[in-house]
């Protein structure tokens, strides 16, 4: 009951409320005409703004057809931003071939200084961190060969242990030296590689390079070319139509139409006029996320598998203590083995990179010439099948070979 | 209640014939009509400018969301580990299910002892499976302390290598390669926040689908494993005394192998991920700051960017290769 | 609650947007809001349910978008014919005749003459049976093959006569009509928003059909090589390939049976089990307020408009997907069962 | 917002427009470009609205969550099946059993041989035994697995339910902010929304379909597993009908572990990825604990779906090359 009477007096509240405002700006006019024109006005204007398109649908059309295009203030701001991202792109690409081709070789080359007094202090505080390992293991064997060695086997083994314990603390204790001779060993034979292929590395990275370069061609003549095209269309199409004399009349270079429109010089002047300054619009930098990607995974797939090479080789080089010591304990002998492969296998990486460079190189030199145009995009923005390839040989070919290599060690 | 709602209308009331009245009353010149087109383009801009602001300030304070906090908590992050006693209800229920396991397991082994009984090998070996049997049953009475000594004794060699390491390198890693931009009061234009700070101002989906992700990878990469590694610890911890007895088992013995050997994997991760903190800082203090720095203006540090991402990549390797060790 | 706030807020905006038009109007101002009204909330979202969400239900109703869930137990049930494989088996039975008699009559020639030792007579009267053996199986392949065919057919048969072929059907139809009413529903405000479950209508349609024809082609394949996988089976050093020409045969034939299983068991699942709370969703999503939407659905309902729940929608998911893992679980599963 | 409250705003804003109504054209502009910033705030908010709806319907599964994972498919519908089965071994079984008696009748040649037969012929008469009993044994895994499910379940499972919906809501909650300021802001976060709860929908409702259609092949599994060549066969097809209907006490061990678990996590961790690390766990945990499938594949997939896009190539491709 309550609730109704409060909603019923609601209801009459509401209705005064939209009776007043209706009154509300009829103050100074008398209130039958205002009341009047309240009701009468907006269908007037609503008709008054409709007719025009209802006496020229052509002009309907084209209203509309400017709307669904983009607005004149986003005009200015497409240009802008369109450009900008063509200019940053080609700087990042730019950069990043610069980059690579200049110092690729520092790049493979590069190795964790086990020497470097931060690196080195750190594996001796994890020697240190050893130490109660090698009491407890000492001590264990100790104990067995004491009490529970029942066979002169059993306990010639734990001698063993104990001897292979002891020379494992020796190599411990020298281990920074060990690596830093196994670095530059393998560094030397990267470096070798290196120089023996020289021509085709050079090869190699100018066609990563050139797919790089590529894919900025491409996203450039994604975003203007089809503009380009789309703009001839629609011009000759509104000249078939004829009424563009009025956009070129109210386009803002307006020399050549002053005064003698209609003439077909004028036209023609108008349109070019118009393409070229359209060029630079209605580009949506949205439709080459692809390319984009497309750049970024050579960015990554070169920088980022070099990176993380290098701190995998930092990551077994500092546990390089513990391997040694899970390598001379015999119950954890497999994992210091698994941890010993894995430190040989990333360093390795190198090699198998410079490997690869050369081979890469040694294919794009044998192939013959007119293979090479084969590729996607429309000509002359294609990338080549097989420099993609390459490319992908480049990103993922030492990854292969690293574990092909694992398969082919022999079990530690 | 009701006086109240009336009072209001009867201000309500009163206010708007006031309005009407001023309003009606003054007459505001035409001149300002005119200039409606120049206004609106002027806040046009203005507001598409602010709405961009607005979506990169939000998207990236999502991006980054409780960096601050896991910076300044690292080295706890890293060490977190799950408490027994949290999951001790669990662990009740799952021994007591052990325990009730054991019987037709002892059963079987007897039957099993019968029916081999006629080689006195067959007997022997039935014989030790049955003391592993115990064993494994004093184990499992003892596993919330086995496991709390586990989980101890990783606790205890993750912070031993976490001590000597300047931690500050690594949070200025997560700080080279977020980067800052003006939104955060910062006069400077650097790192994946910068990228996508212009990414974004030259098309929305650009910033979101190339740098917005990174970002959260940056650091996601650095949680996700943790949070993942702390969800699978707790489930092992509970299902632990069930690995005991299967490992013991004869006949289920590999399937509790691999139980026991997740279990030590995904407790040991942690000192992993400390490694992986030492391995970053390490290399970014050896090879100094601007090693494979690309870019002209905006630089991508690819050093730090990977170290921080290593984290989602090398625990796969570790899970990945260092299995079969138990005997 | 979230949706009772939208409610309100746009309720509000709807009101502001008809005060400011009239005045507008009345004051003979152009009103740029009122283009956006247009464009953004009513022109757009119409031209996307027409050009975009019509022609697709158009075509799952009339063209051949649902032809999967019309005849599934026609498409699942059939089989290349035999007697595709009879040109290649005459080629491979032209090469081998001089062959076998060759090694018949040296064997013959063995046995009359060189006969010294029992083992070896034992010996070469086997290879003897073998070879007779394998030329008797090559051919009549063609024949082997129909009643493999055969076999598996009938098997599927009765797998389908395990459930009502209209209820799967049903499930079926269900899932891709689902599919599309969530994604015209999503669609009708935003396209991208849609994208997924759009493209989710395009797997069901097609992804059956796709793996089912896979079945075809790899099983039409396997039929030209089934007399060679016969022949190297019974050839010691070759038996490795040729078992497996003859597993991967008998496995890509009997994925047709495994596959009705498989839509069996859904329809079987279906009739079921039972959702808690089973919400319903409605193609129709032509006003900004989504209550005003759910009134409009509730009275249009009446005369049939798409409308789907969770049930159907998931379980015609998962009898589509079902499709599709089939031959992954089985080649899986089935491995290396012959000697 | 109540009704009256509503009511005021709207009339202080129908006052504020006669207001402005009666005032001239600028402010009017002004308005103007408010308002068409308002109407594309309805646009978007009709998006969100709409995303809302879907986001919702999709959300009901976690109602359905106890249910469906403490409960199995009724027998009546499996028996009918397995019956079918059973019917078309039968015929090879009595085939198998008269050959193996003929053979040891007739062709017993040597002692081996016929002992070789007699163990066969035992194994068959243990076959018997099974097949007929399988729907006894399909019985007694349900009923483990339900009540063990339900002692579970009791645990504490609706905190990790309710764990999971939390994820879901901070996934909603950063789309339609960003959607407000963007219309396509958040479009791929939506994506990533509706995929999962569809994903974990799917799941729960093949568990069922894959119960039904392995139970229905116990038969033929035990049939399959008594010869030799064909028993690994036998073996896999009952690992998978052992695998599907224990699944949901992974699933239940995880919700429980989620739920008792994460209060513990602590605070400076933000709270929204806590939460999806939980949902990941939850789709992830039969891998994990019952061991169906690779960890691998589970941690690639975990990648792949934060957007990770050449990292996650590069994991994939490691995957496959490891194998």
């Amino acid at each position: 009951m309550q609730r109704e009477d409060s909603q019923r007096m609601w209801n009459k509240i509401l209705a005064i409320f939209i009776i007043l405002i209706l009154l509300s700006s009829s103050v100074s006019a008398s209130i039958i005409d205002t009341i009047w024109g309240l009701i009468t006005k907006p269908l007037k204007g609503v008709l008054k703004s409709w007719e025009h398109v209802l006496k020229n649908p052509k002009h309907f059309i084209k209203h509309w057809g400017k709307h669904f295009a983009h607005e004149e203030l986003e005009e200015k701001g497409e240009r802008i931003r369109t450009f900008a991202y063509v200019f940053l792109l080609g700087l990042f690409t730019w950069t990043v071939t610069k980059d690579i081709s200049e110092n690729i070789n520092r790049y493979i080359l590069i190795n964790p200084d086990p020497l470097h007094e931060g690196v080195k202090s750190t594996v001796y505080s994890f020697i240190h961190l050893l130490i109660p390992f090698y009491v407890l293991a000492l001590v264990s064997l100790g104990v067995y060969i004491l009490f529970l060695s029942t066979s002169p086997k059993g306990r010639s083994r734990a001698k063993s242990m104990v001897s292979k314990l002891i020379i494992g603390m020796i190599l411990v204790t020298i281990s920074p030296h060990l690596l830093n001779f196994f670095f530059t060993l393998s560094e030397n034979v990267t470096k070798n590689i290196l120089t023996q292929g020289e021509e085709e590395v050079t090869d190699a990275v100018g066609t990563y390079t050139g797919v790089m370069w590529k894919s900025w061609f491409l996203t450039v003549g994604a975003i203007y070319g089809v503009n380009a095209l789309g703009d001839i269309v629609t011009e000759t199409v509104t000249h078939a139509t004829g009424f563009s004399i009025s956009q070129i009349k109210k386009h803002h270079y307006s020399w050549g139409t002053r005064g003698m429109k209609g003439y077909w010089p004028v036209k023609v002047l108008g349109t070019l006029d118009k393409i070229l300054s359209k060029l630079k619009v209605e580009a949506e930098p949205g439709r080459t996320i692809p390319m984009l990607m497309l750049s970024i995974t050579l960015f990554i797939g070169v920088y980022g598998i070099l990176a993380f090479r290098y701190l995998m080789v930092m990551f077994f080089t500092l546990l390089f203590p513990f391997t040694i010591f899970f390598l001379c304990f015999d119950p954890t002998k497999k994992l210091g083995g698994t941890l010993l492969e894995q430190l040989l296998l990333w360093t390795f990486v190198q090699e198998f990179y410079a490997i690869i460079l050369v081979a890469i190189g040694t294919g794009m030199i044998m192939l013959p010439e007119d293979l090479l145009g084969y590729g996607f995009g429309i000509w002359p923005l294609t990338i080549s099948f097989f420099d993609l390839a390459a490319c992908f040989t480049l990103m993922l070919g030492p990854i292969i070979l690293f574990m092909l290599l694992r398969k082919l060690l022999p079990p530690l | 209640m009701r006086m109240n709602s009336r009072i209001k209308i009867l201000i309500v009331i009163g206010l708007i014939l006031v309005a009407m009245s001023i309003s009606t009353a003054v007459r505001i010149p035409k001149i300002f009509g005119e200039s409606h087109e120049t206004g609106f383009n002027r806040m046009g801009i203005i507001i598409w400018i602010a709405k961009r602001l607005l979506y990169i300030w939000l998207s990236a304070s999502y991006g980054t969301e409780g960096l601050n906090e896991l910076k300044a908590n690292l080295s706890e992050i890293v060490m977190m580990n799950p408490s027994i006693t949290t999951l001790s209800n669990l662990m009740v229920i799952v021994i007591k299910l052990v325990f009730a396991l054991y019987i037709p397991a002892i059963a079987f082994l007897g039957f099993y002892i019968l029916f081999l009984s006629s080689s006195p090998e067959g007997r022997a070996e039935a014989k030790s499976m049955l003391t592993k049997l115990i064993v494994g049953l004093i184990f499992v009475s003892v596993s919330p302390q086995l496991m709390n000594l586990l989980l101890t004794v990783s606790e205890g060699l993750t912070s031993s290598i976490l001590a000597p390491t300047a931690k500050g390198v690594f949070t200025k890693a997560w700080d080279t390669s977020i980067g800052a931009t003006p939104l955060d009061l910062r006069l400077e234009l650097s790192g994946l926040k910068g990228l996508h700070f212009i990414a974004t101002f030259i098309e929305i989906e650009l910033g979101f689908y190339t740098f917005l992700f990174f970002m959260i990878l940056v650091w996601g990469a650095f949680i996700f494993p943790i949070l993942i590694r702390f969800f699978a610890v707790s489930v092992f911890i509970v299902l632990f005394p069930l690995s005991i007895l299967l490992y013991s088992f004869e006949f289920t013995k590999a399937l509790g192998r691999t139980m026991l050997e997740q279990t030590i994997i995904w407790t040991f991760l942690q000192v992993i991920n400390a490694l992986i903190v030492l391995t970053v800082v390490q290399s970014i203090i050896s090879l100094g700051e601007d090693f494979m720095k690309v870019g002209w203006g905006i630089t991508i540090p690819v050093i730090p960017l990977v170290g921080c991402l290593m984290f989602a990549v090398a625990p796969l390797f570790i899970i990945r290769f260092f299995r079969g060790f138990l005997p | 609650m979230r949706k009772k706030k939208f409610m309100n807020l746009m309720a509000l905006a709807l009101v502001i947007i008809l005060l400011m038009i009239v005045s507008a109007e009345a004051k003979g101002i152009k009103l740029e809001s009122l283009e956006v009204l247009l464009e953004s909330l009513i022109i757009k979202p119409l031209i996307r349910g027409l050009v975009i969400a019509a022609p697709i239900g158009y075509w799952l109703a009339y063209q051949d978008g649902t032809s999967f869930v019309k005849n599934f137990n026609r498409v699942i049930l059939y089989n290349p014919p035999t007697e595709g494989i009879l040109p290649f088996l005459n080629i491979l039975l032209k090469i081998l005749f001089p062959v076998y008699s060759l090694l018949i009559v040296s064997i013959g020639f063995y046995l009359l003459l060189y006969s010294s030792s029992p083992e070896g007579r034992a010996n070469a009267k086997s290879l003897l049976s073998k070879l007779i053996i394998t030329l008797v199986l090559i051919s009549l392949s063609s024949r082997l093959i129909w009643l493999i065919f055969s076999i598996s057919g009938y098997l599927t048969d009765s797998i389908f006569s395990l459930t009502s072929l209209e209820l799967i059907r049903e499930i079926l139809n269900g899932g891709i009509w689902g599919m599309l009413i969530l994604s015209t529903w999503l669609m009708i405000p935003d396209i991208e928003l849609g994208a997924v479950s759009l493209m989710l209508v395009y797997v069901f349609a097609w992804l059956p059909y796709m793996v089912i024809s896979l079945r075809n082609i790899i099983l039409t394949a396997l039929m030209i090589l089934f007399p060679l996988g016969i022949l190297l089976y019974f050839i010691p050093e070759l038996k490795s390939i040729g078992k497996t020409i003859l597993e991967q045969f008998l496995i890509w034939t009997f994925i047709q049976a495994f596959m009705a299983l498989a839509l069996v068991s859904v329809a079987k699942a279906f009739s079921v089990t039972t959702l808690v709370s089973n919400p319903e969703i409605t193609c129709l999503n032509i006003f900004p307020v989504p209550g005003i939407n759910n009134m409009l659905a509730w009275f249009f309902t009446s005369i049939d408009l798409g409308t789907t729940n969770l049930m159907t929608l998931g379980f015609g998911a998962v009898a589509h997907f079902s499709i599709i893992l089939v031959p992954i679980v089985m080649v899986l599963l089935f491995k290396k069962f012959l000697p | 917002m109540d009704k009256k409250s509503r009511i005021f705003t709207l009339l202080v804003v129908i006052l504020l427009l006669s207001t402005l109504v009666n005032a001239g054209g600028a402010l009017l502009g002004i308005i103007d470009v408010a308002i068409k910033e308002g109407l594309k705030l309805v646009a978007k908010g009709w998006i969100v609205s709409t995303g809302w709806q879907v986001i919702d319907f999709y959300e009901k599964i976690f109602d359905s969550f106890p249910l469906l994972l403490t409960t199995n498919p009724p027998m009546s519908e499996i028996t009918s099946g397995m019956f079918f089965f059973i019917k078309i071994i039968a015929p090879f079984y009595i085939l198998a059993i008269v050959i193996l008696a003929l053979y040891i009748l007739m062709a017993s040649s040597s002692m081996r041989g016929r002992a070789k037969a007699k163990s066969m012929l035992t194994n068959l008469i243990i076959g018997l035994v099974l097949i007929s009993l399988s729907p006894g044994v399909l019985k007694v895994f349900f009923i483990i697995s339900e009540n063990l499910a339900n002692a579970l379940i009791s645990m504490g499972a609706n905190a990790g339910i309710s764990a999971l919906k939390g994820a879901s809501g901070g996934l909603y909650e950063k789309f339609w902010k960003l959607t407000l300021i963007h219309r396509t802001g958040g479009i791929e976060l939506f994506a990533i929304h509706t995929t999962l709860l569809f994903g974990l929908t799917i799941m729960l409702l093949l568990r069922h379909v894959m119960v039904i259609l392995f139970g229905m092949l116990l038969p033929l599994a035990f049939f399959l597993y008594l010869f030799y060549p064909t028993k690994h066969i036998g073996k896999g097809l009952f690992m998978q009908t052992f695998l599907w209907t224990f699944m949901p006490i992974a699933w239940i061990l995880a919700l429980v572990i989620i739920g008792t678990v994460i209060g513990s996590i602590p605070s400076y961790i933000p709270e929204f990825y806590i939460l999806i690390a939980a949902l990941f766990f939850f789709i992830g945990s039969p891998m994990m604990i019952l061991g169906v499938g690779d960890w691998l594949a589970f941690l690639v997939f975990l990648f792949e779906v934060l957007q990770a896009a050449p990292l996650s190539i590069g994991a994939v491709v490691i995957d496959e090359t490891m194998k």
